[in-house]
């Protein structure tokens, strides 16, 4: 399939945000909204985090520079920005009256600290574009930001896309907690913090933009995504933050329920070790890639709300996604004959996340009729980062000591940097394929420096034609991000990092 | 269960001789007291076959018997490999319905039997060996060995299921160990079953269990007058607990093994289903159930309650066996 | 009675001591490293090594087993790796939790399944017999979590009568906890009931062939009168300490009816600590579960003790 | 002790006709269903009992008495089922009654007392609510039961009703629960009391007791009594009638005096010949024993049910069943040769002869203490003893007096505490098994009371023996073989036995195999330890016959410990009577038994019921043998001794006095007093049967 036929999905049309827009407006004042979530992994430390659980959290009391905007990103702090001619140098100009829930005016020394904090914990998709000092805080209201090399994605880094990116306060350090030190520029005022079951919000008095009509949000923390279906069903709760349409059958055809999909960057990666064992030759890889039914993955997997992927990272949602390279359809015959008629036995390694081990069972069924027999260890997603997909203690280059073959999951990303530089790149922090083309880093490097999307088309157009000739991932499809409420509430504004905006809700 | 080391009264008793006795009657007695026997077991057996809960029972084991040894041949499709519309409801070509990805519910049920076959009795099994060794010690010694061993069997008790799953599950991995030692003492502990630590686990999970058991019964034992005989004579320790005491209390250890085999199907199931069981693809009935409990909300109940349904037939089944065969014992 | 319940005390702080050496041992064995597991696969060597040395989970082991043991003694856990709060604040919801689902199904499970274990010894053989032991035996067959799935859709979304999570809000009263909880708690007395109702059986029907019970029903009692005076009380006894044995897995051991109704007790808190290789987490919850599982088994013995006087001679000794 | 004896007259009268029998049990047949067949166990069981009178069942193990009993009250094992006759309990058919009725028959007109009265009362309930209930369910008010609970205690005799009401079962003894559970059967004053062997597993002294207690106790109340019991003796001191059961069938019946005097089936007379009556000793002749066993219940046995172990057996006894011969004043028989019953052999006379030799073991300063929750128990004090070889060495005392710690001390399974000595063969033994040698270890082995528990259940016959045999002997396993063919043939255990195991052998026959294995490794001494309590009599005369032989034969010496003096008296040479761990008295049999005795030993011969009808000097013995714990002081016998001289045998250790050659009494009396005391006591006994304590039982015995 290609572009037009993944646009008739449920949700609002091609961004990577839903926002429910049947009954805008209207609505009455005050009530608490109920909101399912996934329990959030550690701390509420904003650097340090890496789970959607925690970003819904930060993302309530918390701004960004840039925020959810409908179709592309909207000024948040920042009122506006713009970048110097080669998109070295960014300059954003900070949104003025803003206080901290705590006291005192939010400055660009608070954004500075943040960055800071930020480049140190070497935790967010900045790492590497900016190092230590990047930001000049000569006028309080406005943040100059020196960037590594220029970036023509720069804003994006610092939106809610990029969740780790929230400002705080420059009296934060490393270590400092939402629930330890409550504080926030954002609509909700934390309450109450537990981290095995809830939090509860409030609407903050401080906050400078049009008040929350709702006086309370409440959250849920679940681990399993059957119970948080039956808590909606049994109204107990009102929001679901996120869920798959695997075990979010119910949902679907529930009349009292919205569901929020839309189009994300949201993928899996089947990556292959290109430097030894049995992928190292490419003709394998792509035999593999050959027979991967990846229509049959889309209807099964997720009744269509998914488009089928390309085995390259550079999603359909994106401007710049060039639909004209081929489209890797099945073929079994010709993976046959690449494999040269002979059988091949191997363990694919997956972690046992939402449909990841259905999607392994479904690739062994169909690679065994190319004659590649799969052999499946699914383990605990802790046990699968920590010794299958890019080790603990990885020997150098980064990442090496990965398994052979292994799908891994990726959440959404507004630009495919992340993906393009630390699952793809030469010593790639996450390359777990140990992938290392020239061509390939050519191509990364023209992207990056594009300014403008024809430009960078151009550069995908290299991208995606070299990733599928390569094959270092097969990349079998692209997931929707889906999201809903009950039709009891309104303006539920919803990102794909599990993000959930709750400040224009309200009861129907 | 001690009933069933004494035998019933006036059954297989033989008739006693006194030194007057004409020695032909002797034979004749002794034929008689052959015969007994043979008819007393024969009884016995028609007893049995004429319980229903004991025809219920081996039927039901029958079934899933043939159906895991039979399986590739007797499953209406391939239990791994036929897809086709997911989470078709029960009917029509799918008497079980599909499951998420397509497959034949009714297929992977019946295939499921194996490992569940596998891996119940051989943990069963494992853990009673190694629960009668200490339990055996415990109850012959005594003293400060047993109440050593005692407080180690309590921690485990006390150990949360899940702590012992996880445990094993990480230190082995899901698949086989890397280390050669480590997997070979597995293959040849588990007899080769494909999920060695599954088998491992139940197997500790339940060794104290057994233990307790098996110390009341050689407590029970160890001061008869048959262990003082023993070691009147000069019999070893060891040769007392192994060759004088172990075959007198074989009785409570089959029924606890018969009773264990019950408990490991469902915990199987249950270790599973907090993942940290049975590896996909494979057809294990509590991972089944754990894939697809969660729909049960939207009305998919098909894939969840046929497994759960086995599992409760066959723990069904092996009670009522043992139940039975109690029962006739006692008779 | 008190020496024998100090010696059991001063017995159970030995099985303390090797539970929190089993869970250190364990703990030990998995193979991912702490600052690691907390700080996630992206953050840098450097960090993972400044929190390691912060943690001391760099320590050599037998220092870390030092501290665990010291703990253990002065009962204070610090801190939890992961979420740097302080063990106990973490641990007093799920226990108070666990404790609230693990009694109120009891509550719901005991007198039923004694008076059906009792019922069906006194119809021996017959068909309501038969049906009780069947039904018990069906009923402890399915996991828990499947009926507590079943339960859920059932009650709790097609009829409504029910919470389908057991997580109340706080504040909730107490007459409405009982609704919340009332479904996970009947999934678990589900599978109890079976069980109990077993073993009373097997103990009623010891006690209706002992010598006592032919002496009372010569005295001409009626059949309700021998039960209720004689067998019962005899019969308790097994029941009660195979009741005991499970309340310590009815406090860590529940987690399917945990997941099900989202109802954060022990089980869960272990199963996430010991995924995260939260040790002082880990430790202070399974050494909980063991002084609960401890504290009820010699609870049990007590009531025994008490009913069954003989048995009081046993624990003199 | 007198030689004479004479015959009892009938008690009372049977022939009263127009009330109706308290008990009457007619043509009782009741099968058991077993792996779901019904075998049959009571064959047309008839008799009667009338108000007031005492009615005996005798007969071997496995005959059907309990089952009688429990018919009687209707409350049969589950698997019971009365499938034909009528049982009449004053007048009214309780076969018929509804649940209503029969609870109210239990209630108010019948009543049962069992064996092992430990068991029979409810363990978790103080006795005074037990007791109370008997009397509530009687209507009674709760003030008023426990009025009428104390007075039922005191009725029985208990000293402090208040106290015993207040305590639990376990933390009575014996023979006070047996009175407290005569006191519930009595609360109702049943027209029946069914006693179903209540002296079994009682001390002598105690079951002397208890049984007084009951002859007292028929005087005030007008009950009928049917008594079961395996010892003769009890039944024929407290029966006036008795019926004698052979495979579920009454084969003879009649007044007590005359079955035991005068018996006129094959049956009765084969048990009677059984037992070592009238003081005779091995040296004498040997027991007669009734050869083969009793049928396995549902055979079918179309003839006589005596036909197989019948020396009188007939064609026409296989195939007819025999009628039921009247002959006359209510006594009959079911036997086809009643004519032929003098032609039945006496066994040949003098099996053995009592041989002196040289000193085998020597015990000296033997003592030993266990522990036991924080007290010191001193189980045996400072005993000394030698065994000659080849003698017989009887050892008795009351329950817990000793015997099996001595025997254990001798043998070294408990070591005896420090300072005692044991000597075998002039050679020091250790005193642990594990330090001796294995010659020591193989000269000495034990043959144990229960036959079923001493021999692995496991094991086959042939095991059990070839590895005694091997590990004692050191022979290889084929000598082992052979040795194992030689010991069967000598206990007369055929080569198919050695293939069974012991749960498909009988109790008599087990224990032969525990003899035989006892014997494998030609021991110098053999302990046993109470072999024959557990078995029937005819049973108990093949082993005591095996075991004077095999002594005969290899010189064995012998530590016999029974409970049963009768026996003790047939087999053993010399006599220790023991009491608190402590030997009170040792001499020769015929010694010991012609006195002057220890007003110990004097105690324990007068509380032998005796078969022969023999009057007995009751001395009663109060309360019960203390705990070891704290022993008394002086002498350790004063507080029950009826000869007890204040300020001296509470003060001192009495002295061990040489009454003749070998025979030693530790007492303060002098012999010749105590010689003078007991002859006075036994011219008293002649003439009217002595009761110290319940003198009005006595009053109204006729003589
Ligand atoms: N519940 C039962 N089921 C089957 N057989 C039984 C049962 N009770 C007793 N028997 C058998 O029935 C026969 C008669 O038993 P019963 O107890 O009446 O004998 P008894 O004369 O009282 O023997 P004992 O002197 O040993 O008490 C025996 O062979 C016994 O083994
Ligand atoms: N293992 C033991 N521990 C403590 N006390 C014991 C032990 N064995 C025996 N005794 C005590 O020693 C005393 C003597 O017991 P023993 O068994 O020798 O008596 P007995 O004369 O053989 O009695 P019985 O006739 O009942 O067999 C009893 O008071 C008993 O309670
Ligand atoms: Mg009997
Ligand atoms: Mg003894």
């Amino acid at each position: 399939g290609d572009d037009e036929d993944a646009d008739d999905d449920g949700g609002s049309s091609g961004t990577d945000a839903g926002t429910d827009t049947t009954a805008a407006g209207g609505g009455s004042e005050g009530g608490t909204i109920r909101v399912a979530t996934q329990k959030p992994a550690g701390a509420l430390d904003p650097v340090a985090m890496q789970d959607l659980g925690s970003y819904g959290m930060l993302v309530q009391s918390f701004e960004f520079l840039t925020t959810l905007g409908d179709d592309d990103i909207a000024p948040g702090l920042a009122t506006e920005w713009s970048p110097n001619e080669d998109g070295s140098v960014w300059t954003f100009k900070l949104r003025p009256g803003v206080t901290w829930q705590s006291g005192g005016d939010f400055t660009s020394a608070d954004v500075a600290a943040t960055m800071d904090r930020l480049v140190e914990a070497g935790n967010s998709a900045l790492k590497g574009v900016i190092e230590t000092g990047a930001v000049d805080t000569t006028d309080p209201l406005t943040a100059v930001f020196t960037l590594a090399a220029p970036n023509g994605n720069f804003p994006y880094l610092v939106s809610v896309f990029n969740a780790q990116a929230v400002i705080t306060k420059a009296d934060w350090t490393s270590g400092t907690t939402l629930d330890a030190k409550p504080d926030g520029t954002g609509p909700w005022k934390l309450e109450s913090y537990d981290p095995n079951t809830g939090a509860r919000f409030v609407k903050s008095d401080t906050y400078d933009g049009t008040p929350p009509k709702l006086d309370a949000v409440e959250f849920q923390f679940f681990t399993d995504l059957g119970t948080q279906v039956t808590a909606v069903q049994g109204g107990a709760v009102d929001v679901i933050t996120q869920f798959q349409v695997i075990g979010g059958d119910a949902l679907f055809n529930d009349p009292n329920f919205n569901v929020l999909g839309f189009r994300a960057a949201t993928h899996r990666q089947i990556w292959m070790r290109v430097d030894e064992g049995a992928f190292a030759d490419k003709a394998v890889r792509q035999a593999v890639a050959l027979a991967v039914d990846r229509d049959a993955l889309v209807e099964t997997l997720f009744r269509g709300q998914a488009e089928v992927g390309n085995d390259h990272v550079i999603a359909p949602i994106y401007p710049y996604f060039d639909s004209s390279v081929p489209q890797r359809t099945r073929d079994v015959e010709a993976a046959k004959e690449l494999l040269g008629g002979e059988t091949l036995d191997v363990v694919l390694h997956a972690g046992d996340l939402q449909e990841i081990p259905q999607l392994a069972e479904l690739l062994q069924v169909q690679l065994k009729e190319a004659g590649i027999n799969v052999e499946i260890a699914l383990e605990s997603l802790d046990t699968f980062y920590g010794a299958q997909w890019c080790p603990a203690e990885p020997a150098e280059p980064p990442c090496s000591g990965a398994a052979e073959f292994g799908i891994v999951d990726y959440g959404h990303r507004s630009t495919p940097d992340v993906y393009l530089n630390a699952a793809l790149s030469t010593n790639g922090i996450w390359n777990s394929s140990q992938y290392a083309s020239d061509d390939f880093m050519a191509a990364f490097t023209e992207f990056q420096a594009a300014i403008g999307v024809d430009a960078q088309k151009a550069a995908c157009t290299k991208i995606q034609t070299i990733l599928n000739e390569d094959v270092p991932v097969c990349l079998p499809y692209w997931y929707n991000y889906i999201s809903g409420h009950t039709k009891a509430f309104t303006g539920v504004r919803v990102s794909a990092l599990g993000q959930v905006f709750l400040d224009q809700a309200s009861a129907v | 269960m001690d009933e069933e080391l004494v035998s019933t009264p006036g059954s297989d008793q033989v008739v006693d001789l006194s030194r007057s006795g004409p020695v032909t009657m002797q034979m004749t007695v002794l034929q008689q007291a052959a015969v007994e026997r043979k008819q007393a077991r024969r009884e016995r057996w028609q007893l049995l076959r004429r319980r229903p809960g004991f025809l219920i029972g081996a039927g039901i084991s029958l079934f899933w018997v043939v159906c895991a040894v039979l399986y590739d041949r007797i499953t209406p499709f391939d239990p791994f490999d036929d897809l086709s519309t997911p989470l078709a409801r029960p009917g029509g070509e799918h008497w079980f319905g599909t499951d998420q990805i397509g497959r034949d519910v009714l297929s992977r049920v019946m295939a499921g039997s194996r490992d569940v076959l596998v891996i119940a009795p051989i943990s069963a099994v494992i853990s009673v060996v190694t629960g009668t060794l200490l339990g055996l010690v415990m109850g012959y010694y005594r003293g400060l060995v047993d109440d050593v061993l005692s407080r180690i069997v309590e921690a485990f008790l006390a150990l949360p299921v899940v702590l012992v799953g996880l445990l094993a599950l990480v230190t082995f991995g899901s698949s086989e160990p890397e280390n050669g030692f480590l997997r070979w003492t597995l293959k040849i502990l588990t007899l080769g079953a494909s999920e060695p630590v599954v088998v491992i686990v139940v197997a500790v999970l339940f060794t104290p269990i057994v233990a307790r058991t098996v110390r009341a019964a050689v407590m029970a034992e160890r001061d008869l007058d048959y262990v003082t005989s023993a070691r009147l004579r000069g019999e070893t320790n060891l040769f007392i607990m192994t060759r004088e005491i172990l075959p007198n209390i074989v009785g409570p250890i089959v029924v606890e093994l018969t009773v264990r085999i019950g408990y490991a199907i469902f915990t199987v199931a249950t270790l599973s289903f907090l993942g940290v069981g049975v590896q996909p693809p494979s057809p294990d009935w509590g991972l089944i159930i754990s894939d697809h409990y969660s729909l049960m909300n939207g009305g998919i109940w098909w894939p969840t309650l046929f497994p759960a349904l086995a599992i409760a037939s066959l723990v069904i089944a092996v009670n009522l066996i043992a139940d039975s065969i109690q029962a006739v014992n006692d008779r | 009675m008190l020496p024998y319940i100090l010696r059991r005390l001063v017995l159970a702080l030995v099985t303390l001591w090797l539970l929190a050496t089993i869970v250190f041992l364990v703990a030990n064995v998995l193979p991912n490293d702490v600052g690691r597991t907390i700080l996630g696969p992206f953050a840098p060597q450097e960090t993972v090594d400044a929190l390691n040395a912060e943690l001391g989970t760099d320590d050599p082991m037998l220092a870390q087993y030092g501290r665990q043991m010291k703990a253990l003694v002065t009962f204070d856990y610090g801190d939890s790796y992961q979420s740097k709060r302080p063990v106990w604040g973490i641990l007093s919801g799920p226990l108070w939790r666990s404790a609230k689902l693990a009694f109120y199904a009891l509550v719901m499970t005991v007198p039923i399944a004694v008076a059906a274990g009792m019922f069906a010894a006194r119809k021996r053989d017959r068909l309501s017999d038969r049906t009780i032991v069947l039904a018990g035996l069906a009923s402890s067959s399915i996991p828990e979590f499947v009926t507590g799935s079943i339960l859920a859709v059932v009650f709790g979304v097609a009829f409504g009568w029910f919470p389908v999570l057991a997580s109340f809000p706080p504040g909730t009263s107490v007459v409405s906890q009982l609704r919340f909880l009332f479904l996970p708690a009947l999934s678990m007395s589900v599978v109890y009931f079976g069980y109990i109702a077993r073993m009373m059986r097997a103990s009623t029907i010891r006690a209706l062939e002992a010598d006592y019970t032919r002496t009372a029903v010569m005295k001409g009692l009626s059949q309700s009168q021998v039960m209720r005076t004689h067998v019962l009380r005899n019969a308790m006894g097994p029941t009660i300490s195979v009741i005991s044995v499970q309340v310590g897995y009815l406090f860590g051991g529940i987690i399917g009816v945990e997941k099900v109704f989202n109802y954060n007790g022990l089980g869960q808190t272990v199963l996430i600590a010991a995924k995260a290789k939260d040790l002082p987490l880990l430790q202070a919850s399974v050494v909980i579960i063991g002084i609960v599982y401890m504290l009820s088994t010699l609870l049990a013995d007590i009531v025994i003790a008490w009913l069954n006087p003989r048995a009081r001679l046993e624990l003199g000794s | 002790m007198t030689d004479t004896h004479s015959p009892d007259e009938p008690r009372r009268s049977t022939v009263a006709t127009e009330v109706p029998p308290a008990l009457a049990v007619e043509d009782l047949e009741v099968a058991y269903v077993v792996r779901g067949i019904p075998r049959q166990v009571l064959r047309g069981v008839s008799f009667h009992v009338a108000p007031g009178e005492a009615y005996g069942l005798v007969g071997e193990s496995g005959c059907g008495k309990s089952t009688t009993a429990y018919s009687a009250l209707r409350y049969l094992p589950r698997n019971g089922r009365i499938t034909g006759g009528r049982v009449l309990v004053d007048g009214s058919d309780i076969t018929s009654m509804s649940d209503a009725e029969l609870r109210e028959f239990r209630a108010s007109k019948a009543s049962m007392v069992y064996q092992d009265p430990g068991s029979a009362l409810n363990p978790t309930i103080k006795v005074g609510p037990q007791v109370v209930e008997a009397f509530r369910i009687l209507g009674q008010s709760k003030t008023e039961a426990q009025t009428s609970a104390l007075h039922a205690l005191q009725r029985v005799r208990i000293a402090d009703p208040a106290r015993v009401l207040g305590r639990y079962p376990h933390q009575l003894s014996g023979g006070m629960l047996q009175r407290v559970v005569i006191a519930m059967a009595l609360a109702c004053n049943p027209r029946l009391l069914v006693l179903d062997e209540p002296t079994t597993g009682l001390d002598a002294t105690v079951e002397a007791e208890v049984l007084d207690l009951v002859r007292a106790l028929r005087t005030d109340t007008d009950s009928a009594i049917l008594l079961i019991a395996h010892n003769l003796g009890v039944i024929r001191s407290m029966c006036d009638r008795v019926g004698v059961m052979y495979a579920g069938t009454v084969v003879e019946e009649g007044d007590a005096s005359q079955i035991f005097d005068r018996p006129q089936h094959p049956y009765t007379v084969g048990l009677l010949r059984a037992l070592p009556r009238r003081g005779l000793r091995k040296t004498e002749r040997s027991l007669a024993t009734i050869p083969g066993a009793l049928p396995q219940i549902g055979a079918d046995l179309p003839g006589c049910v005596f036909v197989d172990r019948c020396e009188l057996a007939t064609h026409e006894c296989r195939t007819v069943p025999p009628p039921v011969v009247d002959l006359g004043d209510g006594r009959s028989s079911r036997c086809h040769h009643i004519d032929r019953i003098p032609e039945i052999r006496e066994p040949e006379a003098g099996a053995v002869v009592a041989s002196e030799g040289e000193t085998v073991l020597q015990i000296a300063g033997v003592s030993k203490t266990f522990r036991q929750s924080g007290h010191d128990v001193p189980a045996l004090v400072g005993v000394d003893l030698s065994l000659a070889d080849g003698e017989t060495l009887g050892l008795v005392g009351e329950s817990g007096s000793g015997k099996s710690t001595l025997a254990k001390a001798i043998l070294g399974i408990h070591a005896p505490d420090a300072g005692g000595e044991l000597t075998l063969d002039q050679r020091q033994l250790a005193t642990k098994i594990s330090k001796r040698s294995s010659d020591d270890k193989r000269a000495m082995q034990i043959v144990f009371q229960n036959p079923d528990s001493a021999l692995n259940s496991a094991w086959t016959v042939r095991k059990i023996l070839r590895r005694s045999v091997q590990k004692l002997t050191g022979l290889n396993q084929q000598a082992a073989d052979d040795r194992v063919a030689v010991l069967a043939d000598h206990l007369r255990l055929s080569p198919r036995h050695l293939d069974l195991k012991p749960s498909q052998l009988s109790g008599g026959l087990k224990q032969r195999v525990a003899i035989a294995r006892a014997f494998a490794g030609d021991p110098r001494i053999v302990v046993c330890d109470e072999p024959t309590s557990a078995l029937d009599v005819s049973v108990q005369a093949a082993i005591l016959n095996l075991l004077a032989e095999l002594q005969a034969e290899q010189r064995t010496s012998y530590v016999f410990i029974s409970h049963d003096l009768g026996v003790v008296r047939y087999l053993a040479d010399r006599i220790a009577v023991m009491y608190l761990g402590r030997i009170m008295e040792i001499g020769a049999t015929d010694d010991v038994f012609a006195g002057p005795h220890h007003p110990y030993t004097e105690a324990l011969l007068s509380a032998v019921p005796s078969v022969d009808g023999e009057p007995s000097t009751r001395i009663r013995l109060d309360g019960e043998i203390p705990s070891p714990a704290n022993p008394p002081s002086g002498c350790v016998f004063h507080p029950r001794c009826p000869r007890f001289i204040e300020g001296t045998c509470d003060r001192e250790e009495p002295p061990m006095v040489e009454v003749s050659l070998g025979h030693v009494i530790r007492c303060h009396i002098p012999p010749d007093e105590l010689r003078v005391l007991q002859a006075r006591t036994a011219a008293a006994a002649d003439a009217t049967e002595v009761d110290a304590v319940a003198d009005s039982v006595v009053s109204d015995e006729p003589r």
